[in-house]
């Protein structure tokens, strides 16, 4: 969020880049990944190099139950142009049962924000193992692709 | 209670006895048979080894057919309640298939009607309890084997029965009086066109069954395929000769069995049509 | 206003290649509530942790972000360094530059900007952490094992060496398991119940083992360090304390009854020890065939009894006992091949299993070792195995490989060339699976020395044909029909979970797979422990297993009990969840999500309008918690937080990766 | 009928001393209200009516006297029970405190303001009435009058599939329109039988969960949260859009997430008692998976 | 009187929509809105949300911050609004900006905000007839529902014309400069009709002054359910919040609509709340209403708009609630 468009201007290219330069605009897109399987996906895809755009932030959680679908709308309010929760596979879960809720939990938050009027191709939930780092980098991709295609999101946002 | 009837060719001609004793039956039980207008080859044997969607195409539109009858199909010949069976499963599980069976017949068959067994027609609809009731006579303690043949019970799930070890037939039997022996081949291959085209390895399968059944003592082979009932019954007499055999051992089919036990005449069934005679069984066990 | 210190690290130029890391520090120092930024070339290296433990000094930091690594990597690392620089562990954050950066975006403008954001986020978490505390609560010294099979009583004996009691609680009258059943053991061919009873007698005459047989786990409460168990000790009918285990009583009962240790293929009494080496060996009175408890009449073995034990009044007894640890150790189940038609369905009494036919070739089975087929008693000269009976078959069975099959049919082989000469063995097999020591040459050897034919096909069929069994099947290797015709066939059945495992992992606490094999907590890192702490696993209740594994996973189980009990205090986790009370409705939808138990209802006096009331609240019992948190999103009123991933905490982030 | 039942099970029960207070309806300032009315002395009874504008669920007052001395007895219509459950699910009221009039309900009416009194046979249900499920009171100690037959309720989701049907941005668009409007007065949430939270997440104490502006994405983020900490629970009594002086068509949401969760995780029904868990604080292993 | 046809109350406000921002009741959203040629008027009856987001938005951003460093800049966010013209409102809200500016214009310190705003606006009333609703109280309130003089022009409703009375300077040069609009009538204004909700207010203010431990507060709380409706539609409630958004290293200060019947109104940074329960804040909302506000300011807070009566979920009747504190028999 910036409220005030110097300081923005001061940081280079931390928000979105104005209208005029559109091939340049890198979506933001926020990433809860739970510590065991996701972000230890992240962390082998760059162990292994994988490249992906440099789009996504991601926030560790313990397990992808701990994600609130608040925290899903605050990022759209503040800026996010994509929203990604991502955890260990079903049966896999390092508590046993927390992605289970997340399942149950996200598929209701997507078909709420779809029904808002988002679109459906913002807000993502994927298993990503640990040994999946090239799934990880094929996610990112293909999400910010998807968001490229969309352009920057102004629903939900609460920031200039 | 009603049925669009299919008969096939078989029962048109090397299985006859099968259409007599069918008829024989459904009339003693009051299920009215129409026969579907119309119908055309099942698809079985040439038909779906040729092509798979031939195989399909052909029983839908029998099937179709019936559909705009409003009725669901009784095929007794087990090929044709195969195939039919096969291409009621594949409309019904992929709209690809329905969709391209749709443009080749011309009629969109929509899995609304199925297709029955003469076996789960009579045993099962109609039961056993009510076929009790109406027997006429019982069969006295025969000895038979029910023997199913391939395509009946298989593929699991799908067939009628327990494809291991199917008991429709035996039901029947011990629901007819006789006694229904227990004997490990009621599933064996018959055969089916080996006989004809490489007969040495036809008949041994034939002879394995037929011997099987010696061993196990029986009077009679009931059957509810013409296939299996022609190999049974025609090739006794070749194996008697050919491979110095001595069988002699009356096959029926169960709607020969059950029209006779609800009343029927057996010369009306056309028990006197087989290979192997029936006369002296039937004597044996007063079913003249 | 906190005092953040920022710490970028070089990483050599596995960060600094890629990301411009001055000029991250640089930003870094412009962030609200940071006072101190700074990069450095290894940051975790010696003199880099100095970096940090200096400047905590110099600019009275009192919140520090490392960017470097992923904090998988490091995170231990730096906390330490924090601490030992004078701040609580966790009142550090890590960026990730490395793994999820420099690593992955080599356009440098870009990973730049992204590493900035990432510094952001970590310091806009840090301002909002707050120093924890890992807790410790108290281990009771004392060890429960639930079966006493080979697993079981080799974790009661490594526990109880160790110095720590050890109770055994087996649903049987006896100690000993399947391995008690079993003839031979592969590869070694040595004798199972030679090897097995010394075991049973230690384990009964060890002073730190108490062995309650003919009993089950009634209920389980508490948590790790702190199970208060109920175990039920079924009626036995024989005071235990008077029997002196003599053999009257069950020479002279009048009643024989299939004998489930025999497989049903011999008899024993109605009060019987299942087997003569019982372990205790006293009897228990099987009440649905004693004519007594059946018509009242009889009553002969209380007469004959020369010291007057036995009870036909004994009732079932209740105890509780507290315990520090709990180990699994419940054995198998055999796979009920009567789903197989081709089979037969289990109706030709000459098609047997593999533990039928260890009691057959027993020397102290029903035919006295000789072997000889169920339905006649005949020596069977041709003998078909079938391998892979429930298991590898999704169609009809389990999906797994029940492991022990190849080795246990190659022994069964064995032993027949051995006991029948001149008979000849066939086995089907799909597969043929020997990882073990000595395993692939014990198959080689029953192949070779011992003629054992091997056919790789599947059985379509086996029927009866006179006195013989005929088996059909195909040889895929010759592409060709096989027919024949044996004496006896017998099934290698799969290992499969006990019918009752369900109820005791609920009864526990525990998890368990699809085939109601309980889980362990990692297929790999964790083989042994469950995702309930305190609770552990051995033997083939965790999936199946032969007896070497066995006895090595009850090895690797009592270590972790032991472990545990060798403490008097346990630490646990600092990141667990809170609950406001003030907040809390006391709804307890959290209870139920919890995967631990964890959650559980308290009682709280309030002063509300001048007057005391009491109500319910959630509370977390600390030492069960795992810090999972989704018991958080469970709380609709935000009442219960995740200490260390706190709402604020994450809404932090979310904001800071958002400016 | 149904008044005089009821000034005369709530006369007995308050001589004899077995409850403390009767919560029902009395008439309020226009002929077309009647409004919550509580009970505590046995020569008030004559206050309480039952009638076509009983609108009002009355089950959430009993939080207010979760903590009370003895027992209260509250008249429940169907909706009123099943939010009673609710509560009781959520172990805020206890069922031994509170002695249940059970009411069967043939829909609450509603007239135009301003005009005469007139035969209440020819006015419309209120909205909320439309699709009820449930007249019949689910749980009670007596019921009061005979069992009434449901209504038709094909229609139930009628208005979510309309707005289903929309595009993204008209969606968007519509619910933009609505949440503009939304004061944050809320009144939806302080009637609701399913928030029973001792205190809101949006309430006070820094948690900053919500921003205190009232601007369209604040309100956004309130009433999809709203919604979400409903899920599952929502007993469908229509009262936050009953109540809602924006008119805000709150069950629009409120049935989408109910059809949602009935479609994605099975039929699940709240409040109808205790015993059957809520769909999001639980789960099946053969839950649909979308994640891959 | 000079009087306008209703028919050519568009034309009036298409021309001074070139000198002012107009704001008109506006159907539909029932409430005051910015006038577009078109908009479909409420002129029957006064609109659901009352006019004092005019003057005090709901939310409003005051001060900018930011920090460099060591450094920080604060910033005002008060602007000059281009003048104004709020077309339309009803005697009893009239009486409600009244109130608004004690609040905020009076005793010796001036919201310099709500000033700016206040000073540059244009205030045209229209008279009722008689009760606009049946939840219309204010003749008990002590309001002429048909003229006030509180505004700059009155238009009297003569039926198919407006009376045009200006009320100050500014108004009469209003009528002079669109006097092309207005001819003369001779048009009686009717009598007042006859309001349905009546009330006796004499000695209530008093009264309640000995009141505050009644148990009557008890009995009238307890079906509140404690949302703020009644608080946000009412047109004189004036409370407000003033919280903050900071983003990294800047942030505004804004003010927003708060509600005394919220829990955490008066709830302390230390969790303890002087009004626990609603039976306080129920009792603080019409004291407000009905004994502080008159002692401090002489004016009663309540104008009888009707409102909160016609929106409570739960019925909540103020004129009920007077006529119970009337009926109390103070020993």
């Amino acid at each position: 969020m910036s409220l005030d468009t110097e300081a923005v201007q001061q940081q280079p290219a931390t928000a979105a880049q104005p209208e005029g330069a559109p091939q340049e605009w890198e979506p933001r897109i926020v990433g809860f990944a739970c510590n065991w399987c996701t972000y230890a996906g992240a962390d082998l895809a760059g162990l292994s190099r994988l490249q992906y755009p440099p789009s996504i932030r991601l926030i560790r959680v313990p397990c992808s139950g701990r994600v609130n679908p608040q925290f899903v709308i605050r990022a759209f309010q503040r800026g996010a142009d994509g929203v990604l929760v991502a955890g260990c596979h079903p049966g896999d879960c390092h508590y046993s049962t927390g992605n289970y809720f997340t399942r149950r939990r996200f598929l209701l938050m997507q078909n709420m924000l779809q029904y808002m009027g988002m679109d459906p191709r913002r807000f993502q939930a994927r298993w990503i193992s640990g040994s999946e780092g090239p799934k990880f980098q094929q996610v990112i991709t293909q999400m910010t692709e998807d968001i490229k295609a969309l352009g920057p999101n102004r629903k939900m946002r609460d920031v200039e | 209670m009603k049925y669009a009837y299919y008969p096939g060719c078989s029962l048109h001609s090397t299985g006859i006895e099968y259409n007599m004793s069918t008829l024989a039956v459904a009339k003693k039980l009051n299920v009215e048979l129409e026969e579907i207008p119309d119908w055309n080859c099942c698809g079985a044997s040439a038909g779906h080894t040729t092509n798979h969607l031939l195989g399909l195409a052909l029983p839908a539109r029998n099937l179709a057919i019936a559909e705009k009858q409003g009725l669901d199909v009784m095929a007794p010949c087990a090929s044709c309640y195969n195939r039919m069976k096969t291409a009621e499963v594949a409309v019904k599980s992929s709209p690809e298939i329905r969709a391209k069976v749709a443009e080749i017949t011309e009629m969109d068959y929509a899995g609304n009607s199925g297709v029955k067994s003469a076996l789960e027609v009579f045993l099962k609809e109609v039961g056993l309890e009510k076929i009790k009731a109406s027997l006429v006579r019982n069969l006295g303690g025969m000895k038979v084997a029910a023997y199913y043949g391939c395509l009946l019970v298989r593929p699991n799930g799908i067939g009628m029965d327990d494809p291991e070890d199917p008991m429709t037939m035996d039901d029947m039997i011990t629901a007819l009086g006789g006694e229904a022996v227990q004997w490990p081949f009621k599933t064996e291959c018959c055969g089916a066109s080996l006989p004809t085209a490489r007969s040495k390895v036809g008949l041994k399968m034939v002879n394995d069954i037929l011997q099987m059944a010696d061993i196990s003592g029986v009077d009679a082979i009931v059957t509810a395929c013409p296939l299996c009932f022609v190999n049974l019954d025609m090739r006794q007499n070749d194996l008697n000769k050919k491979a110095g055999g001595n069988f002699n051992i009356p096959i029926f089919y169960f709607t020969e069995l059950l029209a006779i036990a609800l009343g029927e005449k057996p010369g009306k069934v056309g028990v006197k049509k087989h290979f192997v005679s029936t006369a002296q069984v039937l004597d044996k066990y007063n079913l003249k | 206003m906190r005092k953040v210190g920022v710490f970028v690290c070089h990483c050599g130029s596995n960060i600094a290649g890629t990301v411009d890391v001055e000029k991250v520090a640089q930003e870094a120092a412009k962030f609200p509530n940071v006072v101190f930024a700074t990069d450095y070339k290894y940051m975790c290296s010696e003199p880099g942790q100095q970096v940090i433990k200096d400047a905590i000094k110099e600019h009275n930091l009192d919140r520090v972000v490392v960017a470097s690594c992923s904090p998988r990597m490091h995170e231990p690392t730096f906390r330490r360094c924090i601490q030992t620089g004078g701040l609580n562990p966790y009142l550090l954050e890590m960026a990730n530059i490395r793994e999820h950066c420099s690593w992955v975006h080599p356009d440098k403008a870009k990973g730049t900007v992204k590493a900035i954001d990432l510094v952001r986020k970590a310091a806009a978490k840090v301002v909002k952490n707050e120093p924890l505390q890992k807790s410790s609560i108290n281990i009771t010294k004392r060890a429960l094992v639930i079966g006493g099979g080979i697993a079981g009583i080799q974790v009661a004996l490594d526990i109880a060496d160790a110095g720590f009691p050890v109770t055994i609680v087996e649903k049987e009258p006896t100690i000993g398991g399947r391995m008690a059943q079993i003839d031979k053991t592969f590869p070694t061919l040595d004798c199972s119940a030679c090897i097995l009873t010394p075991k049973m007698v230690d384990a009964a005459q060890h002073p730190n083992i108490e062995i309650i047989s003919y009993a089950e786990v009634d209920k389980v409460e508490g948590y790790v360090g702190n199970f208060d168990i109920t175990i039920r000790k079924k009626a036995r009918s024989v005071d235990m304390n008077k029997c002196t285990g003599c053999g009257t009583c069950w020479e002279k009962c009048p009643t024989k009854v299939d004998s489930e240790f025999d497989m049903q293929l011999g008899k024993r009494k109605a009060i019987y020890t299942p087997f003569p080496q019982a372990v205790p060996n006293k009897p228990v009175i099987d009440r649905e065939h004693c004519l007594k408890f059946k018509t009242g009449k009889c009553g002969i073995c209380e007469k004959v009894c020369p010291t007057g034990a036995v009870d036909f009044t004994m009732e079932d007894e209740l105890i509780t006992q507290q315990y520090g640890a709990i180990v699994v150790a419940t054995g198998f189940d055999q796979f009920d091949h009567s789903v197989y038609g081709e089979y037969g369905y289990g109706k030709y009494p000459d098609v047997i299993t593999g533990l039928h036919f260890e009691r057959l070739v027993n020397a102290s089975g029903p035919t006295m070792g000789k072997i000889k087929r169920p339905s006649d008693h005949k020596v069977p000269e041709t003998v078909v195995f079938i391998k892979c009976v429930g298991s590898r078959d999704e169609a009809k069975g389990k999906t797994y490989c029940s492991r022990t099959c190849c080795m246990y049919t190659a022994k069964h082989a064995t032993l027949m060339a051995e006991k029948v000469k001149g008979s000849k063995s066939y086995i089907f097999y799909m597969d043929v699976r020997t990882p073990g020591k000595g395993y692939e040459e014990f198959y080689k050897r029953t192949q070779g020395e011992y003629g054992a034919q091997y056919i790789r096909g599947r059985v379509s069929k086996v029927y009866p044909k006179g006195d013989k069994l005929v088996v059909r099947g195909e040889d895929s290797l010759l592409g060709r029909p096989v027919e024949i015709e044996a004496d006896m066939v017998v099934l290698a059945s799969a290992m499969v979970a006990r019918s009752d495992a369900g109820d005791l992992a609920r009864t526990l606490g525990i998890s368990y797979d699809k085939d109601n094999f309980f889980t362990e907590a990692h297929p790999k890192l964790r083989p042994v422990e469950t995702h309930t702490a305190g609770v552990f696993l051995a033997g083939a209740c965790q999936g199946p297993k032969d007896i070497p594994d066995s006895v090595a996973q009850a090895g690797a189980a009592a270590a972790k009990a032991i472990g545990l009990l060798a403490k008097s205090q346990m630490e646990t986790e600092a990141t667990v969840s809170q609950v406001d009370e003030s907040r809390c409705s006391g709804c307890l939808l959290c209870k139920s999500i919890c995967p631990y138990k964890a959650i559980d209802v308290k009682i709280i006096a309030e002063r509300v309008g001048g007057k005391t009331v009491e109500r319910q609240v959630a509370s977390v019992n600390k030492s069960l918690c795992q810090g999972c948190g989704a018991c958080t999103v469970a709380c609709r009123a935000g009442s219960l937080n995740l200490l260390g991933f706190t709402n604020e905490q994450i809404l932090a982030e979310v904001e800071a990766v958002c400016l | 009928m149904i008044t005089e039942k009821m000034r005369d099970v709530a006369k007995d029960l308050l001589t004899k001393g077995e409850v403390n207070m009767v919560i029902g309806w009395e008439k309020g300032t226009f002929w077309y209200n009647s409004t919550p009315v509580f009970i505590t002395k046995a020569e008030d009874v004559e206050r309480l009516v039952f009638d076509e504008f009983c609108t009002n669920n009355l089950a959430k007052y009993l939080l207010d006297y979760k903590t009370a001395e003895g027992k209260v007895a509250i008249f429940v219509k169907g909706c009123d029970a099943r939010a009673v459950n609710r509560l009781m699910q959520d172990q805020q009221v206890q069922r031994d405190k509170v002695y249940l009039l059970g009411i069967p309900c043939g829909g609450m009416k509603e007239a135009a303001p301003g005009t005469q009194p007139q035969a209440t046979e020819g006015l419309p249900l209120v909205e909320k009435c439309q699709n009820c499920t449930s007249p019949n009171p689910v749980v009670f100690d007596v019921l009061l009058g005979d069992q009434v037959s449901v209504r038709d309720t094909q229609n139930r989701f009628a208005a979510v599939e309309k707005l289903e049907a929309l595009g993204t941005d008209e969606k968007y668009a519509y619910w933009g329109e609505m949440f503009d409007k939304c004061i944050r007065c809320y009144a939806c949430r302080n009637v609701c039988p399913a928030c029973s939270c001792r205190e809101c997440a949006f309430d006070g104490n820094g948690l900053n969960w919500l921003g205190k502006q009232n601007n369209l994405q604040e309100n956004q983020m309130f009433n999809i949260t709203r919604a979400m900490h409903v899920a599952g629970r929502c007993i469908e009594c229509g009262e936050c859009e009953r109540v809602c002086p924006m008119d805000l068509p709150l069950m629009a949401i409120n049935r989408k997430v109910i059809k949602d969760l009935n479609e994605l995780f099975g039929a699940y029904e709240a409040g109808m008692d205790v015993e059957n868990r809520p769909p999001l604080g639980q789960f099946k292993l053969e839950d649909p998976e979308k994640f891959m | 009187m000079k009087a306008i046809a209703k028919t050519q109350i568009s034309e009036l406000l298409n021309q001074v929509a070139r000198e002012y921002n107009v704001l008109v009741p506006v159907a539909g959203a029932d409430k005051y809105a910015p006038y577009t040629p078109g908009i479909e008027l409420k002129l029957n009856s006064r609109t659901l949300l009352p006019p004092k987001d005019v003057f005090f938005p709901q939310t409003e951003k005051m001060y900018k911050f930011s920090t460099d460093g060591m450094e920080g800049s604060l910033d005002s966010l008060l602007t000059t609004p281009k003048p104004q013209l709020l077309f339309g409102i009803r005697p009893c809200d009239v009486k409600s900006i009244h109130c608004l500016d004690h609040v905020f214009l009076s005793k010796g310190f001036v919201d310099e905000f709500y000033a700016a705003k206040r000073d540059n606006t244009f205030l045209i009333s229209i008279g009722c007839n008689g009760p606009a609703e049946s939840t219309c109280f204010c003749q008990s309130m002590g309001i002429n529902p048909q003229d006030t003089d509180e505004v700059d022009v009155h238009l009297f409703d003569l039926g198919s014309q407006y009376g045009v009375v200006p009320k100050s300077a500014k108004g009469e040069a209003f009528v002079a400069k669109y006097a092309a609009l207005f001819a003369e009538t001779t048009e009686e204004v009717p009598a007042v009709a006859e309001f349905t909700l009546n009330l006796e207010l004499d000695g209530v203010s008093e009264k309640l002054a000995q009141m505050f431990e009644h148990p009557l507060w008890e009995e009238v709380s307890r079906k509140c359910i404690g949302c703020g409706a009644c608080t946000y539609l009412c047109p004189t409630c004036h409370c407000f919040d003033v919280s903050a958004r900071v983003a990294g290293t800047q942030g505004f200060r804004f003010r927003c609509w708060d509600s005394c019947m919220f829990s955490d109104y008066t709830r302390m940074a230390g969790g303890h709340n002087p009004r626990p329960s609603k039976k306080e804040r129920v009792r603080n909302r019409f004291l407000h209403k009905l004994q502080y506000f008159p002692e401090r300011y002489g004016d009663s807070l309540c104008t009888g708009c009707g409102r909160c009566l016609s929106k409570c979920p739960v019925n909540m009747d103020i004129t009920n609630i007077i006529k119970q504190v009337r009926e109390v028999d103070l020993v």
